[in-house]
């Protein structure tokens, strides 16, 4: 029923000796959320860096929606609808929670080579932007210098920002990293609702996360997938529990 | 154009390389270390030509001049950097410039009140005058020989310790994670201070080297330090052996682009139209070099950090 | 009240700018007419360079070789007799906005130290080409004989009617550079600024960006050097020294970057500031240099810091 | 936001204007000197105001009976910078003279602003053509020279001493090449190469190399300033000093000396003044200025004591009527004073006719840098070259 979206192969980057990607082949299905685990230096913010643009591969390709984009960098891939948030927050902390993403909005609607009216006294950026703001739950915050945000809020504001490209393809870059529980169940829920509209990819350590939110789960370690399969072809994966799952499950 | 005099200007070039190297060590470092543009580096190539000129002139030795001139522009280093800059190294670029462009002014005034506007007078000891004939026809100032032999071997030493002492460990490691060395429980600070007023004192040595064949005025270290920039910058700023190679490029391309640029239009062009156009190209020449190596590799041909 | 004050302030000092040739002529004082027209045009060039540095977060320092393009242009078409202002002025913007195209070209593809130094580099570039060209005096400079001409609508003669003229371009540049900050493309300006990885990761590729706004700041600052080589009457290759740029950007940082006056009260600062003190000593220098790194060091928002409380 | 800073900016410039105030009309000699005081060019300019100081010592401080201020200013060798200064000495000090300028660039941009205003301008040292030629004017007049005739004088003594291949060196820029076109103007001989180096630098090792490759019979060199000290330097480090004889204009002078002291011995230069000029003025110049400053006087600082003394002997001739305009002019174009370089008398572009001297660097007095001497006179009453492109009569 679903067709592939992203498709990665052969990828492969070295930094000297390190191989950081290893012949990595991935699929990602239009609809669905799909989670990359790994353990620290798995070789996980390589591997996403090559999907967004942020890093080119030494060999091997990306494919997006059937289109070769394994040459085109990050800003011509974000106009292509693949949008991402960062593992540490990547907001305008000079910015007000609106402009941070009317912006977004902006990069998607027409030309920015506009040079005489306000941005800020577009209605139709203003209303794009304030309706995604509500939607992440930062409809009150709008006034407020994303500087002057909690951390939750913060992460919940570039999920804004990614969200406002419209795009076809989320990644998300371990979102609820640094989060205390209450933060983490009101980003969990606010990606659940997301979830199914949306193809995600969740890059994730918290394990509850992966678990309730992920459709399928590819698990990577030393640059090389060892698994891709559904949440409990994971958990029975005897490869993965020797290499990763198993000692946190066990612990 | 004889072969000879192609060899006498690439020593030229060669000195004048190892010169602006000696300057862009310092530079260099504490770019690649604590972040940092210093434009005031000029300042101390200025303060070691008249330490050494003031001390060689009070007691009468050129070494001793020579030594107390490193001596006091390591410590007019130091006490920069605990003073005003120490506060800089987490600033904006942009606030760095700035205030190292203040300081550069408040230089060149303490020394015109010091010791006057007017350059003062520097010469060498009798055993550093005169002449070494290389090879028969090819004559070439001892001094000059020296200058580079200094420089040379400074390079050397500077090799050594970045690359062979637990300090030179600590120097690479800095320029790549500020935050390892505090962690190993280095004292960051001291170390800070300690390779800036080695900077300092490099600067200072290139300025006493050149004391006595150039100029010893206030300002005399502006008129270097854009060069030194083209250096670092042609080199990628942080790395030493960028500094090198960019110092033996600059250094030979302005040398050799004096002395040939406008005979070879010459052959060209009108008599004339070189006259014009030969000086002018050669004075922009290190410039035009930088813009094109800029544009092929933004990052200059040995970029510190991948 | 801090908007009451937005609404008062302005007007306020635009009225005194205005009166400034009045109380001058009432105070038989006419000095005062060329000091302020000087400070007001270095406030254009400082306005202009502020729209990348502060803005753009473009740190350039060689903004004074568009002051020496729009001079040149000026004087070196007067040179061969061709007086008309507005042929002048318009090849002054055009030619600063084509070497800022090239230098930009260049130069926007670097960042950081590099990019400081290559614009610096380019200017020095700049510097050395016009002592080098004899015909328009080389190093000397040479003479602006008869100043641009308007006829019917303006004489650069009369110094009130000069004066006036560059009041409006100012006002002129200040409304319209709050415009440009504020439209889409000053957002994605100061966006690249604030965050250039989130902006890319939105889809702006900041380079196309970053170099309309450098064609724009030079060919502002082109305009600045066309009025100041008709307030001097003399064309000289200095207008490019380096020191000037660093100058420039000084009237930026002490104005303060976070406002499109800041520069002009950076530039009124900078250069009464000069003259206050070199009629005081000659050695001026030792007490201005370290004013400016005390400026750095401690007046972080710049002059319009501390007028105005921080607005949000 | 907009421009909100600009109010604030408006009444610093209002409070500044009230503040100061019209000047009260005092009966007073006002003379503003401009000329480069700070940056490391101020040393000459120290040099020409310490001279004005001793020259109104010498005054007693008055001419005709009235006071005299003088009011420096510092134009930081940029003609703009100067120009705004003479705007502030006219229109704040209401200055009835402007004198000074060591820039051929700065006076070219301030002569005309004096002169428009209908104001003296004495110029004491910058001599360029223009104002010599097409933009003469009869409030300029000048103490000094115009900027070919040291070079022209230069090039008769070589041409006379019959002198040929000359190797010919200057800095890139107008004044440079200037020199080089006013040397050659009697200098006939040939010339076996002309090499233009970059203004400001101070390494001259590769033009050495090329120089010594060509082997030519005398060397001609234009180098002001701390380029000069470089070049001397680098010419006697080279071991071209026995090798090649070197003549020079503005190279070799009383600030550069103490810098490189016998580097410069045997050095040929022309000018019209000399220390050791024998004439009353210029020796009691040279002793009151040695007694006062500790330092030997330069043709920088004679012209500008000159220059006072011209406004002084105008001032009188009117009897401290400083309205007559006409008669300050007539008694100027007799230039009646006790001139340091002698009499001397003005062309009718106000430019000086006068001497040149050949002056050689000699050994001075035990334990004393060496000095200037003068060797021969090359030019009598020697007129400029533009004189004849100059409309007054």
């Amino acid at each position: 029923m679903n067709r592939t979206l992203l498709e990665v192969r052969g990828l492969r980057k070295s930094f000297g000796a390190l191989l950081a990607s290893d012949d990595v082949d991935l699929e990602v299905l239009e609809g669905e959320t799909h989670a990359i685990i790994g353990p620290n230096g798995a070789g996980k913010t390589t591997l996403i860096s090559q999907l967004a643009g942020n890093l080119f591969p030494d060999r091997g390709r990306v494919l997006f929606a059937g289109e070769d984009i394994t040459a085109l960098s990050a800003p011509a891939r974000a106009r292509r609808g693949f949008a991402r948030s960062f593992q540490i927050t990547s907001i305008y902390p000079d910015f007000t929670a609106l402009e941070n993403v009317m912006l977004a909005v902006q990069a998607h609607s027409g030309s920015s080579f506009r040079f005489w009216r306000p941005a800020r006294e577009e209605p139709s950026l203003r209303s794009a932007a304030s309706a995604i703001l509500e939607e992440v739950g930062l409809g009150g915050r709008s006034g407020v210098l994303a500087a002057n945000l909690a951390h939750g809020e913060q992460r919940a504001l570039e999920i804004a920002t990614a969200l406002a490209t419209r795009p076809r393809l989320l990644l998300l870059d371990e979102p609820v990293a640094g989060m205390g529980v209450e933060e983490t169940q009101r980003m969990i829920a606010l990606l659940s609702f997301l979830k199914g509209g949306k193809t995600l990819i969740l890059v994730e350590h918290d394990m509850d996360a992966v678990f309730s939110l992920a459709d399928r789960i590819s698990v990577l370690v030393y640059g090389r997938i060892i698994a891709t399969g559904a949440p409990e072809e994971i958990r029975a994966n005897p490869e993965v529990r020797r290499a990763y799952l198993g000692e946190e499950v066990a612990a | 154009m004889n072969l000879f005099l192609v060899l006498e200007q690439a020593l030229n070039g060669l000195q004048l390389g190892v010169m602006l190297f000696l300057m862009a060590a310092g530079l260099t470092l504490v770019f690649g270390i604590m972040n940092l543009v210093n434009l005031a580096h000029g300042s101390f190539y200025m303060v070691g030509a008249y330490l050494a000129t003031y001390f060689y002139q009070a007691t009468g030795s050129y070494l001793l001049g020579v030594s107390l001139g490193l001596a006091g522009t390591l410590a007019v280093g130091v006490a920069v950097e605990l003073v005003a800059l120490r506060t800089l190294y987490e600033r904006p670029h942009l606030d760095q410039v700035l205030a190292t462009f203040g300081l550069i002014l408040f230089f060149n005034e303490l020394a015109a009140i010091l010791w006057g506007r007017a350059a003062i007078y520097t010469t060498l000891p009798d055993y550093l005058a005169g002449h070494v004939e290389l090879f028969a026809g090819l004559r070439y100032p001892l001094y000059r020989l020296v200058i580079i032999a200094v420089g040379l071997a400074v390079a050397g030493l500077l090799w050594f310790v970045v690359a062979r002492t637990r300090l030179g460990m600590l120097i690479r490691a800095g320029a790549s994670n500020r935050a390892m060395v505090a962690a190993l429980g280095v004292n960051v600070r001291l170390l800070y201070t300690l390779v800036f007023g080695f900077g300092a004192a490099l600067a200072g040595l290139a300025g006493l080297m050149s004391g006595p064949i150039h100029v010893v005025q206030p300002g005399m270290g502006e008129l270097i330090l854009i060069e030194v920039f083209v250096v670092i910058v042609i080199g990628g700023i942080g790395s030493i052996r960028g500094a090198l190679a960019g110092a033996l490029i600059v250094g030979m391309a302005d040398t050799l682009g004096r002395a040939f640029v406008r005979p070879m239009l010459a052959t060209v062009l009108s008599r004339t139209a070189a006259d014009t156009a030969g000086p002018a190209l050669a004075s922009m020449l290190i410039y035009l070099l930088m813009a094109i190596v800029l544009a092929l590799k933004p990052q200059g041909l040995f970029p510190a950090r991948a | 009240m801090n908007s009451r004050i937005r609404a008062i302030v302005p007007a306020a000092g635009l009225v005194l700018l205005a009166a400034v040739p009045l109380a001058a002529a009432l105070l038989d004082q006419p000095f005062y007419l060329d000091l302020v027209r000087r400070i007001m045009i270095f406030a254009i060039a400082a306005l202009s360079l502020n729209l990348i540095l502060g803005y753009g977060g473009m740190i350039s320092f060689g903004h004074a070789a568009y002051l020496g393009v729009g001079a040149y242009a000026v004087g070196v078409l007067a040179h061969y007799g061709i007086n008309d202002g507005y042929l002048q002025w318009a090849l002054a913007i055009g030619a600063s906005a084509l070497v800022a195209l090239a230098i930009g070209a260049i130069s926007i593809r670097t960042s950081g130290v590099y990019f400081i130094m290559i614009t610096l580099a380019f200017t020095q570039m700049l510097y050395y080409l016009g002592i080098s060209i004899e015909e328009y005096g080389g190093d000397d400079g040479m003479r602006l004989q008869v100043k641009s001409q308007f006829p019917g609508l303006i004489d650069l003669n009369d110094a009130n009617a000069f004066y006036y003229l560059v009041l409006a371009i100012l006002v002129l540049a200040l409304f319209l550079g709050q415009r440009l900050v504020d439209s889409r493309f000053g957002m994605v300006i100061r966006a690249a600024k604030s965050n250039e990885v989130r902006t890319r990761s939105i889809g702006f590729s900041p380079y196309p960006y970053r170099l309309a706004a450098f064609v724009i700041a030079g060919a502002v600052c082109g305009l600045a050097g066309a009025l100041l080589v008709n307030h001097t009457a003399y064309l000289t290759p200095e207008f490019m020294n380096w020191t000037r740029s660093g100058e420039l950007m000084f009237m930026v940082i002490l104005g303060g970057m976070e406002s499109i006056a800041g520069p002009v009260l950076g530039a009124f600062a900078l250069l009464l500031l000069e003259d206050a003190l070199s009629g005081w000593t000659q050695h001026w220098q030792l007490v201005l240099g370290p004013l400016l790194v005390l400026s750095v060091l401690f007046l972080k928002r710049g002059l319009a810091g501390l007028v105005f409380a921080k607005n949000e | 936001m907009g421009n909100k800073t600009l109010s604030t900016v408006a009444i610093g410039i209002a409070a500044a204007l009230l503040a100061s105030g019209p000047a009260l009309a005092q009966q007073k000699v006002k003379i503003g000197f401009i000329t480069t005081l700070s940056g490391p060019q101020g040393v000459v300019g120290e040099y020409m105001r310490n001279s004005v100081e001793l020259a109104l010592d010498h005054l007693g401080r008055k001419m005709a009976g009235l006071d005299v201020e003088v009011i420096y200013g510092d134009d930081q060798v940029k003609p703009d910078v100067g120009k705004q200064v003479a705007d502030e000495m006219l229109k704040k000090h209401q200055v009835d003279f402007v004198a000074g300028i060591i820039w051929s660039n700065v006076m070219l941009a301030v002569a005309p602003t004096v002169t428009d205003a209908g104001k003296f301008m004495i110029g004491t040292n910058a001599g360029p053509h223009e104002l010599a030629g097409k933009q003469c004017n009869e409030l300029f007049f000048t103490t000094s020279w115009q900027n070919d005739d040291t070079p022209e004088a230069m090039g008769k003594v070589m041409q006379d001493q019959g002198i040929t291949d000359v190797y010919v060196m200057a800095p890139n820029y107008a004044a440079g090449k200037d020199m080089v076109n006013g040397f050659k103007r009697s200098y006939k001989g040939r010339i076996v190469d002309e090499v233009y180096t970059r203004l400001g630098q101070t390494d001259y090792q590769a033009e050495l190399s090329q120089l010594r490759s060509k082997n030519p019979k005398a060397v001609f060199v234009f180098y002001p300033g701390g380029m000069g000290i470089s070049f001397l330097r680098q010419y006697s480090e080279a071991g071209l000093r026995g090798q090649f004889p070197l003549y020079s204009v503005y190279t070799v002078d009383e600030i550069s000396i103490p810098a490189v002291k016998h580097a410069a011995l045997g050095q040929y230069e022309t000018r019209y003044w000399s220390p050791d000029l024998k004439n009353p003025a210029n020796q009691k110049y040279v002793s009151d200025y040695r007694r006062k400053y500790g330092k030997m006087p330069v043709f920088y600082g004679a012209q500008s004591y000159d220059g006072i003394l011209l406004i002084d002997s105008a001032v009188r001739a009117v009897k401290g009527n400083l309205a007559d305009k006409k008669g300050m002019i007539a008694a100027m174009r007799k230039a009646d004073f006790a001139s340091t370089r002698g009499k001397f008398s003005y062309n009718t572009n106000h430019f000086p006719i006068q001497n040149f001297y050949l002056l050689k660097a000699v050994t001075g007095p035990a334990g004393e840098d060496p000095v200037m001497e003068i060797q021969k006179t090359v030019f009598t009453n020697h007129r400029d070259s533009y004189a004849k492109e100059c409309a007054m009569k």
